[in-house]
């Protein structure tokens, strides 16, 4: 899936956690033994990955009505406008991207959808029903999931328990149900560290799927982060500055995932401030400034979009 | 405008001591007879008896056990000093001064099959936890300061009580409030212990209309203006402060320093040098009640304990000291069972330096004798007997 | 003489081995660029280097003294100075206290120059002038990123450590960073050795640059060196 | 002649209010509970910088006081004075001998604050214990203190010694100010401001701030996180020092080996209720709980002082999650 | 905050030294251990070991129940502050509230007019625990960190001082004669005496074992995985869809209800009860065992209860100094051991061992765990 090697566990001779967990990877890491299957074992190993990793949830609509709403949302910090009436919509299936200078108002937009903030003014309206008054782990069980700017993992947690939590969201196992062991609870058990164990996979690092996340690079954590996002079965996946602490390898990497994630049949919202993946990834753009939206429209058109030009890109992206 | 002018007309309450002769002092002479842990020196016991102490030495109130700890201690090393046919153990048991804590301890001591007397347990409370286990056992307990009535009314076989009890002395600190003293108007305060309450109650009921105010503290408070606040307002003649000394000495000090002049009586918890020193010039002319007679008067006791530890005998030290040689002289006999101490003491006749020891039935003393002091020159008085 | 020298430096996080047999040379003057994929060890080397993390191996030399074992904050006041790895600004201290914390070894807080240092941070993040009374945990990511930056510029350090500068700003303020990279190491001559992800504009400044793979350094040269080989433009300039 | 008259909780009579005696006591009451707020505060400020800086809830801190009090009581014995009296002085003696104890209670308790970090904390924080462990350790240190001085120095308290005896200064409506009363609120001011500049003015004051909100990053500043650990110690110690020889003014007999325990508590609570952390905001508490606990105490009867202190905290959390004065930064950003 | 350890210096900690040797017996072996180590803890009170013994101070027996009782309240406290995080430093409420409970239902000092059987008692008072739990989670589990912390301890003193002040609860006066379960020896003699640890001992050694299942069938549940991640980040978990507030306060009220039965269970044994012993001292130390053994580490927390209740027992003989040792003791652990006696992540890393297993396509079973660990052990080997 890259071009480069990711770190393999040559570089990790002896892992404390690893070991306390009896489990010593097999040598050469996931990926050798991956290779050193059998071709039925590796086709048998896949399909389980893949029926994991897929969503329960059926899509019952096309691509294309609104799933997503903001209407004139406001957001003050006491002087301070850092939404000004923003209203956009996503539609199914779509990837939008959120773009604008720093703190144009980016973040804050997500803080509000997502429950964080309660909106000075405006609504939110997930498939026409309005979040205003909803909590915030409420919202994320009606369909959205996020990442964190500032990675926000459960540092203590291995990177699969990490997941794990995000997958309970769809469970319903409560403390009755697992105090007694109900077969309910083994079900959801068993589901949920599969998908979760696919779901690493699906992003990479299935590898160090029993290091704590506390320990992994940076890069990792991002990854986790959508994992664990991903884990809940959202209908709106948003991300927040996914590439930040990417190399622009690792960057192509991340547009194809985040592609797949659409292919799978979800809808992505994403903040970024790296062009290449904007460009290569947004099917369309919204531009924030000084919490208001100045654009929306199709890359190839904010590409060239004077007022954008002006209030953020600068000099033409000579990253490329 | 708070304190000594305050208050208005009523009941004279400007100038109470005007209504009443000054108390004074009846003549005493310590007992010639008393029992002492030495004996006659011609003890002889058999096989290698231990007496315990049960109670608290580290823990909460320490102190209070502390000083009948060391006293009891003493007495068994006078007593081996004099008696070289007579070696008696000498063993402690730490309670941590809490029922909760009581109970190892005291079992620890029950299997212990050396241990043929008590002398505990000092609180009221640890007391009650532990007392079934004690009768069940067979185990003599006296008690030098466990005063709260109702101990000795639950049929407990063990349970000796080596001085008056609180509803003994209740009545007769009311007496002393209104009658010696005269007072028409009187503030109970309480603290929040099993013993404090016990009293209070029945220094209450005994005052009958002359309870003006009442006000309750907590053990271990140190800063009392909210229930001073409360007496300066009632305006008393008198108050009762029934509590222990590490709050009553604070207490007396604020009380004066506020400008309240009313006569303050306080009971035994209270009755202690250590009050008089912590509450300095406040504690001058502060009356007290005791259901003991006086401890303080025995300058042969106060030295040993002061050589043997450094400090003056505290609160129950003189109680203590005496309950000691109540089993002691059962030792001295060759009694060398649980069963036969306990007969002992049932039927044991002596005088001790407090008192005469010979109890009833329930374990309670037939004489208890509740007396007056008053602080006078920063020590602690006599007055008389209060009948 | 080299300003920094790492000589075979090994970090280890409990058992992890991060780094091993590192050797970096930074010279007086000069930028250096440190790239590698996710978990490579950069950030542990500036941690190395800044003393937050202790070497398990190896020495550090920085200005010809061995500072191995030297305390992280007496570093600071040797003139290393680091922005480090997710921004660390006070959440509670305003954008002004959290650049003047930049400054806390500095014995001329009351002097023009350092007026002058402030004035030429809040010129360069006007955004950060706006703000200056906001406290830091409220700043948005970028924002927080320039006064990670700022701060470092207020120690007027001998050797700035730039731990992902680009990150999580905006592209007009990318450019803008590395021309003041750029502008502080010719104009004042600060050394720097600088992390970024942003390998193609990091290898075009920088004099010279180290690859880090696994914990190890792959590959050295100059910039210019770098950028044109096809195994690192392949793996990390992501040019396929 | 005033008794309890109304009663709450139906017919049992479980609580009685007693109104017309908080009327009456109302300026009494706020004089004593400002100046004995006034110890709660300064004590209160000592759990605030340490809990700023280290998040630890530093439950030695009582016994640090407690060192206080002993320290300036045995100058007041060593400088002549005799126990269970008033010594008579003239000003300038007063002012000397008072002076003198405050500032040998105040190198007893901040010296002995920095050794407990020494012996205590750092170790842990070298081992990188997590900070539940930190606060154990506290209690630990708690009871080792109170025990040395319950076996060196005995069960009771230590006689009381008296330099000055509270007389009125002045009234404010009709209730009785004392001299000991201002003095102790005019220090606990003084103190606090000169404790909040140090904080707030000060470069190793920032330093301080700095630390208790990343002390990574702050190292990286140049700042040296040992040392400004010891010096939140040391400001926290002194400053219970100060408010031990306060303490030992209002409270002669106050020189008690758990004599800590019960106000330590208290000036925690007080520290909380102004916004842990926050140094005007330990002031405020410590007033504040004096204060309301007095008017509680005349409304619901002396033994509802600590519930009443205790409801009042969570009242005001309730209504303030952080305190009064509490940082209401918002939290962390997502 | 942590300093370096030279890879070859570095020691395994003892924790994951027995886990991992734990983790590498076969299911038989771990029986094999497992049954006999029951054995010697059930056996304890009746071998009397002779260094181990408290004895002549205290007696053996009773300072075996009184550490089985707070290991209890250990496993209780553990739920709270352990797994999901709330430091709550009064949880000697919810003891206080469990004792009683009890009392009141069953002594004759109590103002209610009949007296209940023990038995009856001890599931009333876990539930009226259960629900004082909820009635002082629900208005402070918004509070974070340590505000929860001052004001659970508050509610822990509100707790002691409304049984001191109100006349029906009988302040220091207390309740007397709270019976213990009704069992009988042949010869009539009550079994469960207070003077006779050791029925008691194994009455609680059962329940903890009991509990101990109960509890970890939550811990390797949603639940606990909620918990933790309220732990790690609260906001961050509720934003992946947990409700966090809720889990909160099932982690109280399940705590709570573990303390009330070992207060029910202790208020039985003692036979008497009253304000006393109910303070912060107690309540603090209640927390002490939880860290000393390992917060979030059940078998650790045993460790540690029975270390608080048994460091001062032992050292009875020299009563003065005891707490003094005591103080000492404990500064001394929490140096030398600062993550406690056992660490605390046995539980998480089973998941990582199940999920890892199946993730390289061998290990299919899930529901034993021993089956895996044996398993895992092969590929180790
Ligand atoms: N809690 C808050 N209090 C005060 N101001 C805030 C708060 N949260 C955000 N702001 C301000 O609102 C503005 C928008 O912030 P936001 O985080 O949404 O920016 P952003 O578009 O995500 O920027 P970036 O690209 O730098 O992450 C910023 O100027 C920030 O300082
Ligand atoms: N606190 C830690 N505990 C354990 N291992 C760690 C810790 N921090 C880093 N590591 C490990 O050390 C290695 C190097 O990490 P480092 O953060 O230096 O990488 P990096 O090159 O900066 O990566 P990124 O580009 O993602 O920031 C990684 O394998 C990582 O898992
Ligand atoms: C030591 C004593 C003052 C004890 C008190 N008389 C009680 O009954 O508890
Ligand atoms: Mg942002
Ligand atoms: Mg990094």
């Amino acid at each position: 899936m890259n071009p480069q090697e990711p770190p393999t566990d040559e570089m990790r001779p002896q892992d404390p956690v690893t070991e306390q967990l009896g489990v010593v990877p097999p040598e050469g890491g996931l990926v050798a033994e991956l290779e050193r299957m059998s071709p039925e074992e590796r086709a048998k190993h896949e399909a389980q990955v893949a029926a994991a990793a897929a969503t329960d949830r059926e899509i019952t609509v096309g691509v294309g009505d609104t799933l997503l709403e903001l209407r004139d949302l406001t957001m003050r910090f006491g002087g301070l406008v850092a939404l000004d009436s923003v209203s956009f919509s996503i539609r199914r299936g779509e990837i939008l991207g959120l773009i604008g200078p720093n703190g144009a108002g980016k973040t804050t937009c997500f803080n509000a959808m997502t429950g964080v903030y309660r909106p000075s003014s405006g609504d939110v309206l997930l498939e026409g029903q309005s979040l205003g008054k909803r909590k915030r782990f409420d919202i994320t069980r009606a369909g959205i999931a996020r990442t964190f700017q500032n990675i926000r993992l459960f540092g203590e947690m291995t990177a699969l328990e990490n997941v794990m939590v995000g997958t309970d969201a769809r469970h319903r196992t409560s403390v009755p149900g697992a105090v007694l062991r109900l077969p309910r609870h083994y079900a959801e058990e068993r589901a949920g560290t599969d998908k979760a164990m696919a779901l690493l996979e699906f992003v990479g690092i299935a590898d160090r799927a029993a290091d704590k996340a506390r320990n992994l690079p940076y890069g990792y954590q991002r990854r986790l982060e959508i994992a664990r996002a991903l884990a809940t079965e959202p209908k709106l996946l948003c991300l927040d500055e996914p590439a930040a602490g990417f190399n622009p390898a690792e960057k192509d990497d991340l547009v194809a995932l985040i592609r797949k994630i659409r292919e799978d049949g979800y809808t992505v919202l994403v903040i970024e401030h790296d062009m290449r993946v904007v460009m290569g990834v947004t099917d369309r753009i919204v531009v924030l400034e000084f919490g208001r939206k100045i654009a929306d429209g199709k890359p190839e058109a904010i590409r060239e979009d004077p007022a954008v030009v002006a209030a953020y890109l600068g000099v033409p992206d000579g990253s490329a | 405008a708070c304190g000594g002018g305050g208050g208005g007309g009523e009941t004279g309450g400007a100038a109470p001591t005007q209504q009443r002769a000054e108390p004074t002092q009846a003549p005493f002479t310590p007992p010639a007879d008393a029992q002492l842990p030495a004996g006659d020196g011609q003890g002889q016991c058999s096989g290698n008896p231990a007496i315990a102490y049960i109670g608290t030495i580290a823990g909460a109130n320490a102190g209070l056990g502390i000083a009948i700890k060391q006293a009891v201690e003493l007495a068994v090393e006078e007593h081996n000093e004099a008696n070289p046919g007579c070696q008696v153990s000498y063993k402690e048991f730490d309670t941590g001064g809490s029922p909760q804590t009581a109970l190892a301890p005291t079992v620890a001591a029950i299997n212990d099959p050396s241990i043929l007397g008590v002398v505990g347990l000092p609180f009221s409370g640890e007391s009650e936890a532990v007392g079934p286990a004690l009768t069940e056992a067979g185990l003599v307990g006296v008690t030098p300061s466990a005063t709260r009535p109702d101990l000795s009314q639950k049929g407990w076989t063990h349970f000796f009580r080596g001085l008056g009890n609180d509803s003994v002395q209740g009545p007769a600190a009311a007496r002393f409030i209104t009658g010696t003293l005269g007072a028409q108007t009187v503030c109970v305060i309480r603290d929040d212990s099993a013993y404090g309450q016990g009293l209070a109650t029945e220094v209450t009921n005994a005052l009958g209309d002359a309870a003006a105010c009442d006000e309750e503290i907590k053990t271990g408070q140190t800063e009392f203006s909210a229930a001073i606040g409360t007496i300066e307002s009632a305006n008393p003649d008198a108050i009762f402060f029934a509590g222990y000394y590490a709050e009553g000495a604070p207490f007396a000090q604020q009380l004066r320093d506020a400008g309240v002049e009313a006569d303050l009586v306080v009971p035994d918890g209270v009755k202690d040098p250590i009050f008089v020193q912590n509450a300095g010039e406040a504690s001058e002319g502060v009356y007290m009640t005791c259901p003991c007679l006086p401890g303080d008067v025995f300058p042969e006791f106060t030295e040993a304990y002061q050589a043997r530890w450094n400090v003056e005998p505290q609160t129950y030290s003189a109680e203590a000291y005496d309950a000691t040689t109540v089993l002691l002289r059962g030792l001295d006999q060759g009694i060398s069972d649980r069963a036969g101490l306990l007969d002992h003491v049932r039927n044991y006749q002596g005088q001790g330096l407090t008192k005469m020891f010979a109890w009833n039935e329930q374990g309670e003393l037939n004489e208890t004798p509740v007396w007056s002091y008053v602080v006078k020159d920063g020590q602690i008085e006599r007055l008389s007997p209060i009948d | 003489m080299a300003l920094l020298e790492l000589d075979g430096v090994a970090v280890h996080y409990g058992r992890i081995q991060a780094l091993s047999g590192v050797s970096v040379t930074v010279e007086e003057g000069e930028i250096v660029a440190l790239i590698g994929a996710n978990g490579a060890g950069k950030t542990t080397t500036m941690r190395a280097i800044s003393g937050v993390r202790p070497v398990s191996e190896g020495r550090v030399v920085f200005d010809g003294d061995d500072i191995t074992r030297l305390r992280a904050d007496l570093r600071v006041q040797r003139g290393i100075c680091q922005a480090p790895e997710g921004r660390g600004v006070f959440p509670g201290l305003t954008v002004l206290e959290n650049l003047d914390m930049g400054a806390y070894t500095r014995k001329d807080r009351r002097s023009a120059a350092y007026r002058e240092d402030l004035d030429n941070v809040f010129e360069l993040f006007p955004r950060l002038a706006e703000r200056r009374n906001q406290p830091g945990g409220t700043l948005s990511g970028g924002e927080q990123q320039m006064v990670a930056i700022g701060r470092a510029l207020m120690a007027r350090p001998r050797l700035l450590l730039l731990d992902e500068p680009s990150m999580g700003l905006a592209p007009q303020i990318i450019q803008q960073i590395f021309r003041i990279i750029d502008n502080i190491n010719s104009e004042q001559g600060t050394t720097v050795l600088l992390v970024e992800q942003n390998a193609s504009q990091a290898l075009a400044l920088a004099h010279r640059a180290y690859v880090l793979e696994t914990g190890r350094v792959v590959q050295h040269g100059t910039g210019r060196e770098l950028l044109e080989d096809p195994a690192v433009r392949n793996a990390y300039l992501g040019v396929a | 002649m005033i008794t309890h008259v109304t009663s709450v909780l139906a017919q049992d009579g479980l609580i009685d209010f007693n109104f017309e005696l908080l009327v009456d006591r109302f300026w009494a009451n706020t004089i004593d509970g400002l100046s004995y707020g006034s110890i709660y505060a300064l004590v209160a400020i000592g759990y605030t910088l340490v809990y700023g800086v280290l998040k630890l809830i530093n439950f030695a801190h009582s016994e640090i006081f407690v060192i206080g009090i002993f320290a300036a009581y045995f100058t007041f014995l060593g400088l002549g004075f005799a126990p269970g009296e008033t010594a008579d002085l003239g000003l300038a003696a007063l002012i000397g001998s008072l002076l003198l104890a405050g500032v040998v209670a105040m190198v007893a308790s901040g010296g002995a604050a920095v050794l407990l970090e020494r012996v205590a904390y750092r170790p842990l924080r070298k081992r990188g214990a997590p900070r539940l462990v930190f606060l154990i350790t506290a209690i630990g240190a708690s009871f080792a203190i109170q025990q040395l001085f319950l076996i060196f120095l005995g069960g009771n308290a230590q006689p009381s010694i008296r330099l000055l005896r509270p007389t009125e200064a002045f009234e404010v409506f009709g209730a009785r100010v004392t001299n000991i009363q201002i003095m102790t609120v005019v220090a606990a001011i003084v103190l606090m401001v000169i404790a909040e500049t140090f904080v707030n003015r000060t470069r190793l004051g920032r330093g301080v701030r700095a630390v208790s909100q990343d002390p990574d990053t702050a190292t990286l500043m140049g700042v040296n996180r040992e040392r400004i650990f010891m010096l939140t110690f040391l400001l926290g110690g002194v400053l219970a020092g100060a408010a031990a020889l306060f303490y030992l003014m209002t409270i002669p007999a106050a020189a008690i080996y758990n004599g800590g325990f019960l106000l330590g508590i208290k000036a925690f609570t007080a520290a909380v209720l102004g916004g842990i952390g926050n140094l005007r905001g330990a002031l405020l508490g410590g007033l504040l709980l004096g204060v309301v606990e007095n008017y509680g105490q005349s409304f619901f009867g002396g033994e509802w002082r600590d519930v009443i202190a205790f409801v009042l905290l969570i009242v005001v959390l309730m209504f303030r999650p952080t305190g009064i004065l509490g940082e209401s930064l918002e939290r962390a950003r997502a | 905050m942590s300093t370096a350890t030279a890879a070859e210096g570095v020691t395994v900690p003892f924790g994951a030294r027995l886990r991992n040797w734990w983790g590498s017996l076969d299911r038989w072996q771990q029986w094999g251990v497992l049954i006999p180590l029951v054995a010697l803890i059930y056996l304890l009170p009746v071998l009397n070991p002779p260094l181990l013994t408290t004895e002549p101070g205290t007696d053996f027996q009773i300072t075996l129940f009184n550490a089985a009782r707070i290991a209890l309240i250990a496993i209780g406290l553990n739920i709270v502050v352990g797994q999901a995080g709330l430091l709550d430093l009064g949880y000697v409420g919810f003891f206080a509230v469990g004792a009683y409970t009890t009392a009141v239902l069953s002594s004759p000092d109590s103002f209610l007019t009949t007296q209940y059987p023990w038995l009856v008692c001890v599931p009333i008072a876990m539930f009226v625990t259960a629900v004082s739990g909820l009635v002082i989670g629900a208005p402070t589990l918004r509070l974070r960190g340590d505000y929860l912390a001052i004001v659970t301890l508050g509610f822990g003193e509100i707790v002691r001082l409304l049984a001191d002040n109100l006349d029906p609860l009988r302040g220091q006066r207390g309740f007397a004669d709270v019976p213990g379960p009704e069992v009988t020896r042949a010869d009539g003699s009550a079994v469960f005496t207070s003077s006779d640890g050791t029925p008691w001992y194994w009455l609680t050694v059962t329940v903890i074992i009991i509990v101990l299942m109960l509890v970890g069938n939550l811990e390797r549940s949603r639940v606990g995985r909620a918990w933790v991640a309220i732990r790690e980040d609260e906001d961050a978990a509720e934003a992946m869809g947990v409700p966090t507030f809720r889990f909160k306060l099932w982690a109280f009220a399940m705590g709570a209800a573990v303390g009330g039965l070992s207060g029910s269970i202790y208020a039985g044994q003692v036979g008497y009860i009253n304000s006393q012993g109910f303070d912060v001292i107690t309540s603090i130390l209640f927390l002490a065992a939880v860290v000393l053994g390992g917060s979030g580490n059940k078998v650790g927390v045993i460790l540690g209860a029975f270390l608080i209740v048994y460091i001062p027992d032992r050292f009875q003989v020299i009563a003065q100094y005891r707490f003094l040792i005591f103080g000492i003791a404990i500064m001394v652990l929490m140096v030398f051991r600062p993550q406690g006696l056992l660490g605390a992540r046995q539980r998480l890393l089973t998941y990582g061992r199940q999920a890892y297993q199946r993730l390289i396509g061998k290990g299919e079973q899930i529901s034993s765990e021993s089956a895996l660990q044996k398993h895992g052990n092969g590929v180790a080997q």
